[in-house]
């Protein structure tokens, strides 16, 4: 998904920019689901205070890489396999 | 996404039907990445419940790849049960 | 919501391509929440294999096709109700 | 999508709230669209559970048609009070 | 969130269309999210009648006007802190 | 969305820097809308569950402001270490 901004001469910039924005949107998409599911896992629903605590806190750092591990290994397997999706 | 739903754009000239297949990849792009981040997502929300540690568990990774597997197949299967469905309903004749 | 692509004279050929990629857009968010709503009735959420069992697979031609005839009443009664929404 | 959205149009030329005006009817379209969709979803969630038969069965069909009617009064008795209260935090004076 | 339509002379009039349409998708997403909260909150699931109950409807009014309340007491938070989101 | 996000437009002449930043700010302006509507959502869901009255119940306007303070913590929390694990994704030598 990394964008080549390098261009070949016969490409089009109109499709780079798409690829661009593209990429941006997954970005964003990918943050904001990432997002959720790590304040499902780790926050407490009572809200008995209004700050973190140490274990959210901990708890939030070790779902984030996690979850940058599985879209990774996610990623290897569709690429490896060529399939469309 | 599939084939079926580009029917209708037969009766357009040429340079039209560039411009749609443009829209439509675009569309294509775009389904699949927030295909891409749905399954992790969910193969996310399924697989993983331990925050003792940064790294994955084997058994973890295990489900997380199951669960891909599982999630592809699923949508391929879709994918076809609907493209007959969609064409079903597309024919004019056998729509009620 | 099939597209009419024999234009009466004074017909917009931009609106026939708003209304086409609308169709499209469409098509592509039914198509995710029944694929979505499918996987959750069907499929064992256990991963115990990383193949689809044979009533898994059943499980989802069946809700396919009811999940088109639940699109396909509420469709009628919405044009038969003419009701905005 | 309701009326009340439309405020805040009155102080541009005739041309800009035309186009405002199929900027809004976009939305309205594309709104429609996922209403539609999501009524269908939550319909098929909530009353079908039976995947023995590919056919729906009588109770599935009251189900489903019940729900989408209460779907459908529900949304409209929302979009009621929503402009009521849209309109009133759109009157300056009365914001605070 | 208000729309401001009396420009001042430098003001790019593509920025206030582009904020308007932002201004509504933003109301569009509220609603939605919204009525799927209400919804949720307020109806009977197992839709023994077609018609919504006096119960649910007084339910519904009580449920719009709470979520406006939410909305006001987090937007004011957010502009309070400027907080970017 | 973070600074990161930014990363190979450095390539670019100036004019398209300036057009691709335009599309930066407009998904970034979308995102912070969907971010308010989400905790707005979240916090109403997880907080306000008695509708015998059409006003908060003070309980319930502290729950709202706890959860929202917490969401926004979190997201910010979630921003830091996502960037930093995107830049490490982004350095080709790195990636495997």
């Amino acid at each position: 998904m990394a964008a080549n901004t390098d261009l070949p001469p016969g490409v089009d910039k109109e499709q780079v920019f798409g690829m661009l924005a593209m990429e941006m949107e997954y970005k964003v998409e990918l943050f904001n689901r990432l997002a959720m599911a790590c304040f499902n896992k780790c926050v407490d629903k009572r809200y008995k205070e209004p700050e973190l605590t140490m274990g959210e806190n901990s708890c939030i750092d070790r779902c984030v890489s996690k979850y940058f591990l599985v879209n990774g290994i996610i990623g290897q397997m569709l690429s490896a396999g060529q399939r469309p999706m | 996404m599939d084939k079926s739903m580009l029917q209708g754009l037969d009766g357009l000239p040429e340079e039209d039907q560039r411009r749609m297949a443009a829209v439509i990849e675009q569309l294509q792009v775009r389904d699949s990445m927030r295909m891409y981040n749905s399954v992790v997502e969910r193969c996310f929300n399924d697989c993983v419940d331990n925050f003792t540690r940064k790294s994955l568990q084997k058994q973890e990774e295990t489900c997380v790849m199951r669960c891909a597997e599982k999630f592809l197949k699923h949508s391929m299967r879709v994918g076809l049960r609907f493209a007959e469905l969609n064409n079903l309903a597309a024919t004019p004749d056998q729509s009620n």
